[in-house]
């Protein structure tokens, strides 16, 4: 009864935030949008039973990420976000006028449907279990996974924050002898 | 039922839709009670008496997102060790505690030179690094 | 419990809006929403089959790692966005065509 | 489900045998249906706690400043003034609730929510005693901080959606000083993690057995220092004087919440009353042995909730007095000096700290200091 109210309250908040992250003009509200469309997806990690990847979804994302995205908005144009709607044509940079339009989404199709074909095999053939394991605690056992046959992808974790943190901190800070 | 353990976390969806509901009774507990009658100087936002010159936003400093960028590395950092930290007793109890400890510190250490990094190219300072180094170049 | 093909539609109307967002909007850090909404398809994905096919916690692991790559690329990308608008003094994508030709 | 509210009102027997002939008269499982009304009562019962607390939070900050300055604070409303916060509550809802021209609506709505759902949401796991804690999650602690930290993004759309300098500027401040301050709080707090081996409150709480030299505060000089840290991160956390450049009235009006009238003003201000509370009540829950009476005494029985919740609210409050004592007290810091505090002091001694622990559990295997001074 919960995982049925959890889950399908999470798929709701998902779907319609990330519906409303396209549809709407101002950027901010995008943002905001896509906000309740992470907490959602935090829900339907816990409702999987995730524990630990929807706390970390929380942490990361709503504390970090789009903390992060709104300073780097508020740096780059604050309230010039508001955008006019285009014409659905003016969308697509690449396909500017109908015919090469017609003609690229028929090779989309014909190509997906082939593909699709072509994975169905693959996909049928995956066996969901018939029992699927009951909720438990996984802190412990992904602590474990991290410093057994996880660690050296732990430790390069560690290596790549290292990295993005200089790299990043290198190209926002000011230039030299540019007063602020 | 097979996910009859999940209830555990029902008391933080009830939380949650407490903490909604007494949002909305508030609002409109006070839509009821309180007078509505907005005009153009009331409405003005404040700056001061005077009338507002401009839009509200303006040219932030760029230190906002380097701040919000070394948080998030710490953030992400620290997502990662805790589940070392609570297996940490465990493994010292089962007698790995240097194996453990030697993982933990390694990734501490890179974490640290990281922070250190920063603090030495000045992006920890609120204030004055910039114009520190831009003085010296003009010298 | 919902069936596994219930996550995995999820998931797929995620990446198919993400992959919109990244189409109709011009704004550079609009793409980077919708590139978010990507990966969390990908991560959600992982973590159903995990539960649903394996059994066992890898898919969580991998999850973890997908949330630390999205938070470094965000840092990495919002500073390039950072840098282009010192420059340009704008952050539309079409004004980013210095490598053209 | 062992671990909640009602799973530890079901160990006592004649509570069970009396679902047990319910459900058996009414011919259908009665086990679910109690969970849940535990959790709705518990929940209200919180919450109920939660708006006292934030209102007489108002009337203490008010009397207890008033002592400090010699004067005599509110005492019209009731003996010594102690309804009056509940004469500003009335005068909150009468107050017309005004929306700046130009301003965000639907931001502008969603700001104080996104504040009063962060911090009421940490409460499902905030342990008041034994019984009294409405889930003793597995990653409770983790749950605490990472919800917590919808807070800031509350504080920085409501100075977005103002329209109006002043919040803009408040409101970008007090996002970049939330932010910055969590890491020292995580930090510390790990710290203990890597002592206990554990994120759930529960069995933290249950290995400081009650004697002051059990508490995690005396384990090792590194958490001794690390309380410190915690305490001084979490103040910063809840914007208040000494750290509330956010909201300085001298210089930035009042900050975030300037456009902010009527109701919604008093949700931003329930809200930071209740974080205080929150941060007190980590501290105390991690660091000065909870809920315990000493040395487990009446441990797990259904007599000793009382007291168990007397003691926490006790040592609670007295650091809620110790935050509003500050506050009247220091004077404000700078900007740079509150970014230079954060990263260049308080974050830099977490590390040390957490380094510390993770050596003495492995050099000490995790006893305390009482307990290697004393065998």
């Amino acid at each position: 009864m919960y995982y049925w109210i959890l889950f399908l309250t999470s798929a709701l908040l998902t779907i319609g935030s990330s519906v409303l992250m396209l549809w709407t003009k101002n950027l901010i509200h995008s943002c905001i949008f896509l906000l309740g469309s992470l907490i959602g997806i935090a829900g339907l990690y816990l409702s999987l039973g995730a524990d630990f990847v929807a706390v970390t979804q929380i942490m990361v994302y709503v504390g970090g990420i789009v903390i992060l995205m709104l300073f780097a908005m508020m740096l780059t144009g604050g309230k010039d976000f508001v955008s006019k709607r285009q014409k659905i044509l003016d969308l697509i940079p690449l396909m500017g006028n109908k015919k090469s339009l017609i003609w690229a989404s028929l090779v989309a199709f014909v190509f997906l449907l082939s593909q699709a074909l072509l994975l169905m095999k693959i996909f049928s053939s995956v066996k969901v279990l018939d029992e699927v394991s009951a909720y438990s605690p996984s802190v412990e056992k992904i602590g474990e996974l991290l410093i057994t046959s996880h660690e050296l992808a732990f430790e390069l974790s560690s290596v790549l924050l290292l990295g993005a943190l200089v790299g990043a901190a290198i190209i926002a800070r000011p230039k030299k002898g540019r007063g602020n | 039922m097979s996910n009859q353990a999940l209830e555990v976390f029902m008391p933080i969806s009830i939380m949650m839709g407490i903490a909604v509901l007494l949002f909305i009774g508030a609002l409109l507990a006070a839509k009821f009670l309180s007078p509505f009658k907005p005009n153009k100087n009331k409405n003005m936002p404040y700056e001061c008496g005077e009338e507002p010159v401009g839009t509200a936003w303006s040219m932030f400093n760029v230190r906002f997102y380097v701040v919000g960028l070394i948080f998030i590395i710490f953030d992400v950092e620290s997502v990662l060790m805790f589940p070392v930290a609570v297996i940490f007793k465990k493994m010292v109890s089962l007698g790995l505690g240097s194996y453990v400890l030697i993982i933990f510190l390694s990734f501490v250490f890179i974490l640290i030179s990281g922070i250190a990094y920063c603090w030495k190219k000045g992006d920890l300072d609120w204030v004055k690094s910039y114009t520190k180094t831009s003085i010296r170049d003009a010298e | 419990m919902a069936p596994l093909s219930a996550y995995l539609s999820i998931s797929a109307f995620l990446f198919v809006t993400g992959l919109a967002i990244m189409i109709y909007r011009k704004n550079i850090i609009a793409i980077l929403l919708g590139i978010e909404l990507i990966l969390n398809s990908a991560a959600l994905n992982f973590v159903a089959y995990s539960k649903y096919v394996t059994g066992d916690l890898d898919g969580h692991i991998f999850s973890l790692f997908i949330i630390v790559v999205a938070a470094a690329e965000a840092a990495v990308g919002l500073a390039i966005v950072i840098r282009f608008f010192q420059l340009k003094e704008t952050i539309h994508i079409d004004e980013a065509i210095e490598l053209r030709n | 489900m062992e671990n909640t509210i009602g799973g530890f009102f079901l160990k006592f027997d004649f509570i069970k045998n009396a679902i047990a002939s319910g459900s058996s008269a009414i011919g259908f499982d009665l086990t679910m249906l109690f969970y849940i009304m535990m959790f709705l009562v518990g929940a209200v019962a919180i919450t109920a706690l939660l708006a006292t607390v934030g209102g007489l939070g108002t009337y203490a900050e008010r009397k207890i400043s008033a002592d400090i300055q010699a004067r005599i604070g509110p005492n019209r409303v009731g003996p010594f003034g102690i309804l009056q916060f509940l004469a500003d509550g009335i005068k909150m809802m009468t107050k017309e609730d005004i929306m700046p021209s130009g301003a965000d609506k639907f931001l502008f709505y969603l700001a104080p929510f996104l504040c009063i759902f962060g911090v009421f949401s940490t409460f499902a796991v905030i342990p008041f005693s034994e019984g009294l804690q409405l889930t003793n999650l597995d990653i409770g602690i983790f749950y605490l901080i990472a919800i917590a930290s919808l807070v800031g993004v509350g504080i920085f759309l409501g100075g977005y959606a103002s329209n109006s300098k002043w919040s803009l500027l408040g409101g970008m401040r007090g996002a970049a000083q939330i932010i910055s301050y969590e890491i020292p709080v995580t930090i510390s707090i790990m710290s203990i993690v890597l002592l206990s081996g554990t994120l759930s409150f529960t069995e933290v709480i249950n290995m400081q057995s009650g004697f002051p030299h059990n508490w995690f505060i005396f384990h090792n000089p590194f958490t001794f220092i690390g309380f410190f840290v915690l305490f001084i991160a979490g103040l910063a956390e809840t914007n208040r004087a000494p750290f509330d450049l956010p909201e300085a009235e001298s210089e930035l009006v009042s900050g975030y919440h300037t456009e902010y009238t009527g109701i919604r003003f008093g949700l931003f201000a329930l809200a930071e009353y209740i974080e205080i509370f929150v941060v007190s009540g980590v501290s105390v829950s991690l660091f000065l042995g909870g809920y315990n009476l000493p040395g487990h005494f009446l441990h797990g029985t259904l007599g000793a909730q009382p007291l168990q919740f007397a003691i926490f609210m006790g040592k609670t409050f007295f650091l809620y007095y110790v935050v509003i004592w500050i506050r009247w007290t220091f004077p404000r810091l700078r900007a740079d000096h509150l970014m230079t505090i954060c990263w260049k002091y308080l974050t830099p001694i977490a590390i040390f700290n957490l380094i510390g622990c993770a050596f003495w559990m492995v050099l000490f295997n995790g006893k305390s200091f009482y307990d290697l001074l004393m065998h």
